[in-house]
């Protein structure tokens, strides 16, 4: 049976892992049956091995930092320290149940309390609330908090965030969660916030402005204290989209920069892994003027050197709760190890090498002809390349090059983001990646073009090495098959024969 | 590498942040810890926070998970990919997260599911937009929480609706009861959404066929907030009343999920296919590659931040993808008896573990309609300090109601899991009459 | 750079994984310098990151259990339980010194104490020591028995060791290592070992024989108590070689068979992991008579409850003792724990579960048409097919089919082995594997039969889909490349060009 | 399946068993278990067994291993596979094994390695039989054993070589020097091999040049006993004296692997090419493949049991490939002088713990030479109830030498490996005073 299969097509009724299933229990007594399930909930039947087997061999149809390079720009796909890991695992974290009492909890909480010191620190700031389960929702109780403040003066016209035209999608779609109008302001030629359009859309109505620094675009906003200024002027907060920390973690904070609320992925900067698509962290850091709406809880420490959970009792102006107990807690040890393994210097040298790497890549990759997006700036950790006139000439589009990429071995960049350039790769190669592996794929873009000019059809045709070919996502879309039901084993590529060699 | 990009030293990578800001002062940061020392670190803080025995749920459930989940799911090739963008190189993932769909849906008796948002709370309040975007009959913006919901949960649900303008309302519960009083209801008015959870907050079961055929009469959407584990055993919101609930919700954690002092866990979000546009997070769909094959992709991301931006059903990006991964291998290990086993043995054992607690005198019962695998027990004093002086014996006792409500400062909700033994249980019994003797005497 | 270079070949001078080395210490002032080391030792100058994706992805070039249906006769490649593992890295067993004292490791003696007692009680017999490292070991230690037995008696005579020719190369190996000769007697054209020779064979030198029960060609030999009362009246001793345990357990006892010493390949009948080649445990349990001369250390419990070390002052007629501490401890603690999920009814389904296996398979392939070697027999837990026919008709090789069953993604048989049936495959499919993948394996076999038939080249050719094409082994005996040398970077196919796809 | 094969039930496949055999009773063993229970024996056993602050060696060393070694190791790919007969599906274990006997080679200066042995004190079992198999000039079977040489590795090598008439003789040290005294040695006579262990059994180092060249001009082989991670600080054993060791073996464990109660460990073996063919055990070669591409097999297999049967150079079969597993991706984690840094951390540690325990009144080091990381500590009194005492107090203070040889029941062997920190001493002193002061007041 090919191990491709669906679990739930592996099974054969009644079959069990018997180790795991505590026995044969009698139907319970003092449930009536009106509340009781009449039909098996159609989960697979199978046994520990084939579970085993199967997302063992499932798992390795992936491309992960684990096995490849994946220069993913914006979310910072460095490695994931296996200490992180290992220690967040101690039974004593692992198994302490929420609710226990906080005297059982004081290693814990001390991570914690020293992690929002230490977040603090770095970007300037004067509070940090750790409970937010991602950048988004970082985002979230941050704009939620300048609508608080806006409203605790009764300064209830301001109805609008203004948000770059680079920005990531979580930043439009966030402001609007908050009950905000989004105003797009645009991007100049070379990379930063056109400034003469920010000044006319400031005013009564602006609420704030959400910006990442280095933007998506990977440059830094030269003329920050400038914006901020303008936008403090007016009113507004500032908010610091933190996913692009790490470029400049140590070198320069948001704080300093004006900034009055920052998210931070931690799952980013702070390297806790993307687990395929989450979990991540989004502590966010405050100025001075919002520590009173930070969303709860928070850890506080009294004189005797106790943690203690900061509540509403504390803090009645707060923005409330994000999630039923401490966030992501277990990201959260993460981070604190692999902050406490950097220290003081190690965030510089994160900084250094990301901006290092990201800066050679860019280079090298200029050298040999390939359009580089603001050619007269520095690249910060990440940079675009444009595919517009291989596209033009050659047909060959970012799509074929990022599908071709994977038969390489590379993951491929992000495509198509920011919007707003043309047939753009966004590439971020992180601290973390060697020498041999950033000149190894630029060897492979060299030899992908080529393969372009020579036989575009092949390159439409990527990839080829991975367990599927192109997939077509118009079908995924147009004919919705988004759950398997009993009776349903119409995967394909079953059979033994399928499985033998090309 | 310098020389290649043609600059003397590395500090010239920074020379377009104005010097003004540079030279960020980190005087509060320690200095860098080799491996070795923040292992014995953390080693040392987590040997502090070891607690004995638990009777805590309120949320969050301690089961038996097996070895190979975590070995499984803590392999590189999962734990450190991203957001599968890139579908052909991720279909280990893809394909796993469609299994977990499909077992969601199964488990819910539900059309679709997403494949995750941040947690059980956080998912309510999604689910609540949701509903409201999603009912276009409804005039008011008007959702209906029912009073036995998790407290924390009608918190983060107003923490997140509250800016949108949405009006959240109580059904009241019967005190004696703990649950909602279906047949007294006379209708819920002009609402958007009505949400139930099951069992509730204390352990009940909710009278959710007519729950649900009371909020459909009154043209709302019926949000079921579930436990998953109860699933296996309890009527699945899909076949509650005559059409069934429209949105399921609630939180993963028991699926595999270690306590973890509260995170990461993940939420669940089941609905109708009729529904699937309004969904937030990422879905997965079965599709076909060039040469006719079986392949996964991320799909409808139409709906989602990154290409819809201000228009997106929400601002979710970065979801719990790793612990729908420890979930989906969970749920295939036990498979639907092995789930059925777990729920009974629960069931079995808060049923037990009340029974031993109320021999003691003064100890009772609050509410006597039928349980999933929590109780609310009465103590005979104050239970602050009763658990605290339970746990001073290495036991916790369960969770303290007098925290949200001061007039039920004697109450407290207990929970038995299956991994709660018949020794466990004698001995939460000889401790409690122990501490109340001493109480008793006033020691 | 490709990852399947060798480690050293992706170093880079000075390149360190910081987060492990513990700083920078001076040299030691009380050590002269003659004593000390003057050049590197040439280990790999490689990041942390390296480390991990090059391990992780050569991880990915192996078949093992957890990936591949595995019949690999008499190694009982069945699934090793996962819990078996994180229960012995439980921190209070893995990180106990050995020359901890008893009274901090009572846990974890009386784990030993009842895996001694529950291997005596499956085996029939009056002792169990748990130090042999593996089951060659074993087989050392019960040899060594035997002659430390005749000694103690005076019987210098008996300088013997009778072994079936079916046997396995350790038998033999160890009769020798244990200063005996060895004295091969024939198997019958049933499989059972030739009653008239053991007869000729037995005399005043016969020290003892070593079997396997059901032997290595996979038939329960049938006139065992007739062999052991030869045997015994000729004045030698049984030794049974346990690698065959699983098929039995339950159902027989080695110690009513009347076998005097036995060896247990725990790593086998008792499921903990081969990985990759050991670690193994080789327990051994003796009848009375054999008792004084057990291997040291054993586990005893005096009446108090309290475990200690048994040693040679209560045992001063011990063979002495064959590792430095405890054998492979951890090893044992994965079967305590196997064998008490299992428990008494989990032991016989076992063996009921392989023997169900094995016979359903070889039906199969019979039904198929392939050559089953002892037809008139029951298989035991493994089976042997023979190629003989379709490698005089058709040039098909036991080794061609090998080969190309790794294609259709199924580790092939022990091929070979036993040396006295002719171009065959030793087949055990184990208890843990269902019908589907059996099911799967006879129509592979099928198939790759049709494909040498038709062209016979392509069979040679195989493996195909395998990181590599079949090696060339004399290559390997005649130039013998056996380490990597500082200078010496010279493994093929590195280049990003040749990771893409055919 | 029955069906298929055409018999009633079960139990009529086990119908070739003689009746009068069949019917095992298995009285004695329990119930199964479900894993969920068995666990919580375990973890109550694990409880029961944690010790505190060590400062045993004496064979086994406690190092800091990276989180990432065992994460790997434990791979189902490296786990669950087994010897890699199929090279070409073994690919990875393979090369993994290739660049072990790599690093060893370099780390020993020595041409080859094997794949692996059982353990330390059987590899040089081993290495006795192949040195004397290889040895065809020596025309005595007798081997030279320094009285330095760890105690329990003696008793392994007597319990191995018994059978095959080799003679052991020990080379005498001088008790006050704690070594060997290569100086005053004569000539060894006619030998085949001389073993000598370096750091030796009490920490000391051996002069291990002269020693080399004394068995050289005797004729003898010279096998080095080492501790791997010495290594990347000391000089190797391929530099000994004017021609080098020629087997240089040992215990694998420093290099990664848990103490474990003493196992799974490895043994490594290393020589010279000139004698790879009497090497026991598993070898890895790089070779081509069909296409010119490297790959890696299993090579020289005429020497093992499973091809040569009675011939064979040792009766060894399944080895330690996890544990080289795990000591391969140790060493490449810590390079070269990651390893360097580990030694001389070691190194300092036990300087400055003796120099601190030696400062109470009584307590003094026994010998004066140059050590490694362990030294042998006088107490002032019989050395069993002090170290009874300290573990009373939750740290196992050293091994006590009294246990080999009652002369010496007031000597302590200590070693601080590179786990140590500066408190970890200044609370072993304290105690060890407080214990003294207890014991000296008869307490
Ligand atoms: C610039 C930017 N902002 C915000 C986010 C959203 O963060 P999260 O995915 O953690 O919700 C991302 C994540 O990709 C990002 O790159
Ligand atoms: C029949 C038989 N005897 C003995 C052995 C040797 O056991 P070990 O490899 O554990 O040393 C084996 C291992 O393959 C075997 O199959």
């Amino acid at each position: 049976m090919g191990n491709d299969a669906l679990i739930f097509e592996q099974g054969s009724p009644g079959r069990r892992a018997t180790a795991q299933a505590p026995g044969h229990l009698p139907a319970p007594d003092g449930i009536p049956a009106a509340f009781l399930r009449q039909e098996a909930p159609g989960l697979p039947e199978v046994s520990e091995l084939q579970v085993v087997r199967h997302y063992t061999r499932l798992s390795q149809r992936n491309f992960s930092i684990d096995t490849h390079f994946y220069p993913l720009g914006s979310c910072t796909m460095k490695y994931n320290p296996r200490a992180s890991n290992s220690l967040a695992l101690l039974p004593g974290f692992l198994d302490r149940h929420p609710w226990a009492p906080t005297r059982c909890g004081q290693g814990f909480m001390a991570c914690l309390w020293e992690l929002q010191d230490m977040l603090a620190e770095v970007t300037g700031l004067a509070g940090v609330s750790l409970t937010p389960m991602a950048g988004a929702q970082g985002e979230f109780a941050g704009v939620a908090m300048i609508r608080a403040y806006h409203r605790a003066r009764n300064d209830d016209a301001r109805t609008e965030i203004l948000v770059p035209d680079a920005a990531h999608g979580t930043n439009p779609a966030t402001a609007v969660m908050c009950g905000f109008r989004v105003r797009e302001i645009p991007t100049d030629s070379d990379g930063d916030v056109d400034m003469q359009a920010l000044r006319e859309a400031v005013g009564p109505a602006t609420a704030g402005i959400m910006l990442t620094n280095p933007s998506t675009l990977g440059v830094f906003e030269r003329r920050i204290s400038e914006m901020a200024d303008v936008v403090h002027q007016a009113g507004g907060l500032l908010y610091y989209d933190g996913a692009n920390l790490n470029a400049i973690l140590g070198k320069v904070r948001p704080g300093d920069m004006g900034f009055d609320v920052i998210h931070i992925n931690l799952h980013k900067t702070f390297s806790t892994p993307h687990g395929g698509g989450g979990p991540g962290a989004g502590a966010i850091g405050v100025g001075e003027r919002l520590l009173p709406f930070m969303p709860l809880p928070v850890v506080g420490r009294d004189e005797s050197g106790e943690y203690h959970w900061v509540t509403e009792a504390d803090r009645p102006r707060s923005i409330g709760r994000l999630s039923a107990f401490m966030g992501n807690a277990g990201v959260l040890l993460r981070a604190y190890v692999y902050a406490r393994m950097l220290g003081r210097e190690g965030m510089s040298r994160v900084a250094e090498f990301a901006t290092l790497n990201a800066n050679y890549l860019m280079t090298r990759l200029r050298q040999e002809g390939f359009q580089v997006w603001f050619r007269n700036r520095r690249a910060s950790h990440e940079f675009i390349i444009s595919f517009r006139r291989e596209a033009r000439e050659h047909g060959i589009t970012a799509m074929d090059v990022a599908k071709r990429l994977l038969d390489y071995g590379y993951h491929a960049p992000t495509a198509y983001f920011p919007l707003l350039v043309p047939e753009c790769l966004l590439i971020e190669p992180t601290e973390t990646e060697t020498r041999e592996e950033l000149d190894g794929f630029v060897a492979a873009m060299v030899a992908i073009r080529q393969e372009g000019i020579d036989d575009i059809d092949r390159l439409k045709g990527a990839p080829y090495a991975m367990p599927v070919r192109r997939l077509d996502e118009v079908r995924a879309a147009r004919e919705l098959d988004l759950a398997w039901r009993p009776g349903d084993n119409r995967t394909t590529d079953t059979s033994t024969a399928t499985r033998r060699a090309k | 590498m310098l020389d290649t990009i043609g600059v003397a030293d590395i500090n010239a990578l920074f020379d377009e942040i104005p010097d003004a800001l540079r030279g960020a002062s980190l005087d509060r940061l320690p200095d860098g810890l080799p491996e070795q020392a923040i292992s014995r670190l953390m080693r040392e803080r987590a040997a502090a926070d070891e607690t004995g025995l638990c009777f805590l749920g309120a949320g969050a459930y301690r089961h038996h998970i097996p070895a190979a989940v975590w070995e499984l799911t803590t392999r590189g090739e999962y734990y450190s990919a991203y957001t599968p963008y890139q579908a052909e190189a991720s279909q280990g993932t893809l394909q796993l997260l469609y299994e977990y769909q499909s077992m969601m849906a199964g488990l819910t008796a539900m059309e679709v599911s997403n494949a995750s948002l941040y947690d059980g709370a956080s998912a309510l309040a999604e689910a609540v937009l949701m509903a409201v975007r999603a009912n276009r009959k409804a005039r008011e913006r008007r959702v209906l929480l029912a009073d036995t919901l998790h407290p924390v949960y009608r918190q983060v649900v107003e923490a997140i609706v509250a800016n949108q303008g949405i009006e959240l309302e109580a059904i009241p519960a019967a005190e004696a009861d703990g649950a909602l009083d279906a047949d007294s209801a006379d209708g819920f008015g002009d609402v958007a959404a009505v949400v139930v959870q099951q069992p509730n907050f204390f352990g009940r079961l909710e009278s959710v066929d007519a729950l649900t055929d009371l909020a459909h009469a009154a043209g709302a959407l019926l949000i079921a907030v579930v436990n998953p584990v109860s699933l296996a055993l309890l009527k699945p919101p899909g076949m509650w009343g005559a059409r069934g609930a429209d949105i399921a919700c609630g939180e993963g954690q028991p699926l595999g999920i270690p306590l973890s002092s509260g995170g990461p866990y993940f939420g669940f979000l089941c609905t109708r296919k009729a529904h699937v546009r309004q969904v937030p997070g990422r879905i997965i769909g079965r599709t076909v590659d060039l040469e006719g094959r079986s392949g996964y992709t991320l799909t409808l991301q139409a709906r989602e931040q990154h290409i819809r931006r201000s228009k997106a059903t929400s601002n979710i990006c970065t979801n719990q993808g790793l612990m729908v991964t420890a979930a989906t291998i969970h749920m295939a290990m036990l498979g639907g008896e092995g789930l059925r086993q777990v729920a009974l043995a629960c069931h079995h054992n808060t049923a037990r573990l009340t029974a031993a607690l109320t021999e003691l005198p003064g100890v009772e019962t609050v509410h006597e309609g039928p349980f999933f695998h929590e109780r609310v027990i009465r103590m005979p004093g104050p239970a602050g300090p009763i658990l605290d002086r339970l746990a001073d014996r290495g036991l916790l006792g369960g969770y303290d109601l007098g925290g949200h409500s001061p007039q039920h400062r004697d109450q407290v909700l207990v929970c038995a899991t299956e991994v709660i033994t018949a020794e466990d249980i004698r001995h939460y019994a000889a401790t409690l009459g122990a501490v109340l003797e001493e109480l008793h005497h006033g020691q």
